[in-house]
């Protein structure tokens, strides 16, 4: 099956960013994202585990998108604004696809 | 003193010691986020319901809108102390010092719920709007926070924040929706539709406690293990003195609005209690520069074990004193 | 009307009324699913194990046959009855109404408790064999549904798709097994066995509900402002006239079978209630072409509510008008 | 005879079976896990409690101290027993042998709380230092297992592996802490401390075991479905005759040491009892190469089922035989 | 180390249809794959949230199967299938492993 | 926006041995990682969903680490020594970051 090239975005974010980050990506045009919960962490010195924090203000999650790679390039700069702020770090991938007129 | 040995023995103290305890000695045992944040929504639908039939039982006096005034004065203002004091005490800067008062000023609904219990023991009858008092008294303080952060310039808007994602954050958080909203629906309902509730929302409320501030003593616990490198011997005294100066503030203000010994309790434990979770979530969207560790240290490490242990009794014997 | 003012003020409907307008007004609070799932799962076990006990203190007469005869036909033919209406008064295409048809023609388990409440409130005494009859009433509108789907080309089987899998899905979901399982048990164990459960599942029944209907107000609201711009005015409509619809259909037939009074209500209430939960998940394995959107709005965001405040004073007094 | 019966038509059976039959029938319904672990919780608290609260009310006899050391003695010595049979009976390897044998020297706190059940049910009054055995003996199986298994040199230290994680894995697992725990807040608070948590711990502590075990069911018909092909006869057979192995070993040391009958009898179910909990977690710690689907199947889908139904009548009449 | 080329497959996949899509991978000799959930997600114009409805109907999971492009190319036509009639998007990228005899 | 190349490594391993994975990242220099909760899964010939089983024993996480490719190789040692014993199995890939100094 012929498959075609896409961009897979990856961001590794606090939870309460995550409204944010779904935003900028709504607004570079991105068709879709989806978001993971994570479960623990590490960074620098401290950790975080989920059901360790009753206040849940560390939380982590974790969003993909799938996209071209000029939707991607369009969210970045706004992405680095928000990671400036929020707890995270992204890293974007390579990736191929079925039917590329999804995304 | 003895009435300090009966708080210091009661189970839900012993349980949130044995969280504490358990999470120091770095036992990995956890409740499941969801298991609690469902129990925190029962805690805060039972408390609201009680408030809300017992308002519906009791007239609309005077005292009770003094209660709420002195509430939200409390609330604007003890911010602004406990910013000049940790950044006159501590090494902590303009933007964590704002993000922490913002804490201060707010209140933690377990504080309020086991001083109520102590306070009853007592025979004092304190009002069921002090639950109402408790939830308006969430909010002011994160705006004087955020005015105090923003002198700083620490405010901007981060990329893909939205008009009114703050204001629905701070003002229809699960605490206030569950709280505010149980309370109208207790009001409606009164005491006679509250009956067929009763086994669940007031005979399991001391057991559900337990268990709550057994998750709440492992939280704070571990907050205290991975968050105290970043306090200062300044920072953490704060923690301590600043809910004494918060109950200060809040004696005198119930001596003038000559409130009843036990209304005038729980407001000042109101006033000295912290927030742990509707604040700290605020702040991560107001002032993301502020530091977790910090703020969450400071409230749920040390603050909240010191109010619920001694804080409580101390709370109590200064509403006795200025009560009416 | 003074009972259709204490359904509209019990605290059930006020729970829902404030998850639907916390949702309404995009507060992002919500119940954790696994403490809401835990919760449903509790429910069901308390209703199916107080309908097995009071079975076993009943004999098995002619009339609860009737009653399982009847909601198996209701269950059978009103998906036909709301196929048709949805083809005729709005845009909605056969796929989609065949998939909506099927939530019509079974039932919804909380419409069902909270219709007893009312039922037992004006003193009538429904049998516990209704939850037998509403377990029964969960599946056969699938099969319809599927008939008509089919005549569209739209079933066939999708990769992956295994010989039983569906059936699994539809017979054995976690409400036909707890609901089920629960009178089975009850049925056994009878008013004896039943006793030392009954602190947990009879006494502390309302309030769990409360704090369901909380999350189903929230889920309703929710799933309005997501699902409207896909339901054109006559959708709408028909989920609000559909209920009635089916309640005409259950009227006639409680009145051949001379149902009492209290059963018949039930009976009623049941037809005229949609699924929300066990049709939608099967609806994604038979017809995944389906729009969850259509169907879940319709009968999650529109006729529960209406059912909740208008429905079930209306099928009550149906209910003693027809009934025997 | 008439007492089996009882036992296998009490609601906590039933709603095991109920789990059972519909996980081998391959049903998809699932108690989600954050809810299933509150619940674990609950449960530990509750036993906790009661245990501690009888203890506080009782002084500490020289029975209670020979109880203790019966329990030490056993969960020391029962994983050689096992092991030995295992080797002799299965085909089951040295590693994989060693970590069953850990799991039938440990405890299942469900099963004895069932048993609980049923020896006060007869008239029998067990003593609250009963729970405190029965966390002692949670560990010093784990002790023998690793002994056994280092002989077979399948102990070394796993990369990452750090010095104190399979101590604090072990005695500060959620089940120790809680147990001993509420034990010791039961102790501290006494009969009048414990009043008021009374509903939620002691009237609601049936309705949430039913709801517990039917869980446990649909773990242990999983378990059976999935694990099943993993053993032998040999193994299968272990799991039936351990226990009464077990049994017979524990009613020996009853005897000479003049256990009261009660006590007798719910000391003969621990030793009787395989954990599923705690000590597969340890295990994956400590021996990660033994097969988890051969020891969760044995203890959770073998050895379970066989106790709460035929087992805990059995451990009664011989508690009764061999007590002073 | 030395480490050798196999295939990530990673299909975002409504919950309801991820026992449809681990069927798929068994039958095309996949040697293990890995469901992860998923908390939030956008896609065209609608949103969905995991605890924010009550019926779970829309609950994505994420599908990861690490495997040799054969296998991977072999579930690629009943994959397809599948994504024609349950919501969801795949890609496929190209990853180092350690020891290659496990996949 | 220019991007700059790191690496990711992506574990995929039963959860009672995610915190010995994490020692063996923070070992080797790993600046941060990431555990993500796993729902169900399926190896060889034996399936596990976390709901199903009371014990939990053989829930899985994903853990990933964005860092160094040197970082990566650090720790690839060790974790073959944890995956010979553990259940699971890794996977690295190439991926571009905003912010290089960060990992
Ligand atoms: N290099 C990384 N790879 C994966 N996750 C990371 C990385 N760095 C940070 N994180 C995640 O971000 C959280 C906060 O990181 P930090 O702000 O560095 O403490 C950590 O707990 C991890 O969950
Ligand atoms: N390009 C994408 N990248 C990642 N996730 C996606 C993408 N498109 C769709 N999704 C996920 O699939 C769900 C349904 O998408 P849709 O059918 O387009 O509404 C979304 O809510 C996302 O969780
Ligand atoms: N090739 C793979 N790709 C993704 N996940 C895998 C793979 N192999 C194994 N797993 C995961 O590891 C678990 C245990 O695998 P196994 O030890 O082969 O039974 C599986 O249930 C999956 O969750
Ligand atoms: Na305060
Ligand atoms: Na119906
Ligand atoms: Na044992």
């Amino acid at each position: 099956m012929k498959l075609y090239e896409k961009h897979r975005l990856e961001i590794i974010l606090e939870r309460m960013a995550a409204d944010r980050a779904g935003r900028v990506l709504e607004g570079a045009g991105v068709s879709g994202y989806t978001v993971l919960p994570a479960l623990a962490g590490y960074g620098g010195s401290t950790k975080w585990r989920r059901d360790a924090d009753i206040s849940a203000t560390r939380d982590m999650v974790v969003i993909v998108a799938i996209a071209d790679r000029a939707e991607i390039d369009a969210a970045l700069d706004q992405l680095q604004d928000l990671l400036a702020d929020h707890i995270g770090v992204l890293n974007v991938s390579t990736v191929q696809v079925m039917r590329p007129d999804l995304f | 003193m003895s009435m300090a040995l009966d708080t210091l023995t009661s189970p839900i103290i012993l349980f949130f010691a044995l969280g504490l305890l358990a999470a120091l000695a770095r036992s990995e045992m956890t409740v499941p986020e969801a298991f609690a944040k469902g129990l925190a929504i029962y805690l805060m639908m039972a408390i609201g319901l009680k408030g809300g039939v017992e308002m519906a039982a009791n007239p609309l006096t005077g005292e009770v809108i003094r209660a709420f005034g002195a509430g939200i004065v409390l609330s604007f203002v003890l911010p602004l102390v406990a910013f000049m004091a940790l950044r006159l005490t501590s090494k902590i800067d303009r933007v964590d010092a704002a993000a922490s008062a913002a804490h201060y000023g707010s209140i933690s609904i377990v504080t309020f719920v086991a001083a109520t219990e102590v306070v009853q023991a007592v025979g004092l009858m304190p009002g069921g709007h002090l639950v109402a008092v408790a939830a308006v008294m969430e909010t002011p303080a994160i705006i004087t926070a955020l005015l105090l952060a923003s002198q700083a310039g620490a405010r901007k808007n981060v990329a893909g924040s939205q008009q009114g994602e703050l204001f629905r954050e701070v003002m229809l958080n699960a605490s206030v929706v569950v709280l505010v909203g149980a309370l109208i629906v207790g009001w409606i309902i009164g005491p006679e539709g509250f009956e067929p509730t009763k086994p669940f929302f007031v005979a399991s409320f001391q057991g559900v406690l337990c268990l709550f501030l057994l998750d709440m003593g492992l939280s704070a616990g571990r907050g205290l293990r991975q968050g105290w490198r970043q306090l200062d011997a300044g920072a953490v005294t704060f923690g301590l003195y600043m809910p004494l100066i918060s109950a200060g503030f809040a004696s005198a203000l119930c001596w003038v609005l000559a409130l009843q010994p036990g209304d005038a309790a729980l407001l000042i434990t109101l006033a000295a209690s912290a927030s742990y979770i509707a604040v700290p979530a605020a702040m991560r969207l107001a002032l993301p520069r502020a530091k977790p560790a910090i703020y969450l240290t400071l409230s749920l490490g040390v603050t909240f074990p010191f109010n619920l242990t001694f804080g409580i009794p101390l709370y109590l014997a200064m509403g006795q004193w200025v009560g009416a």
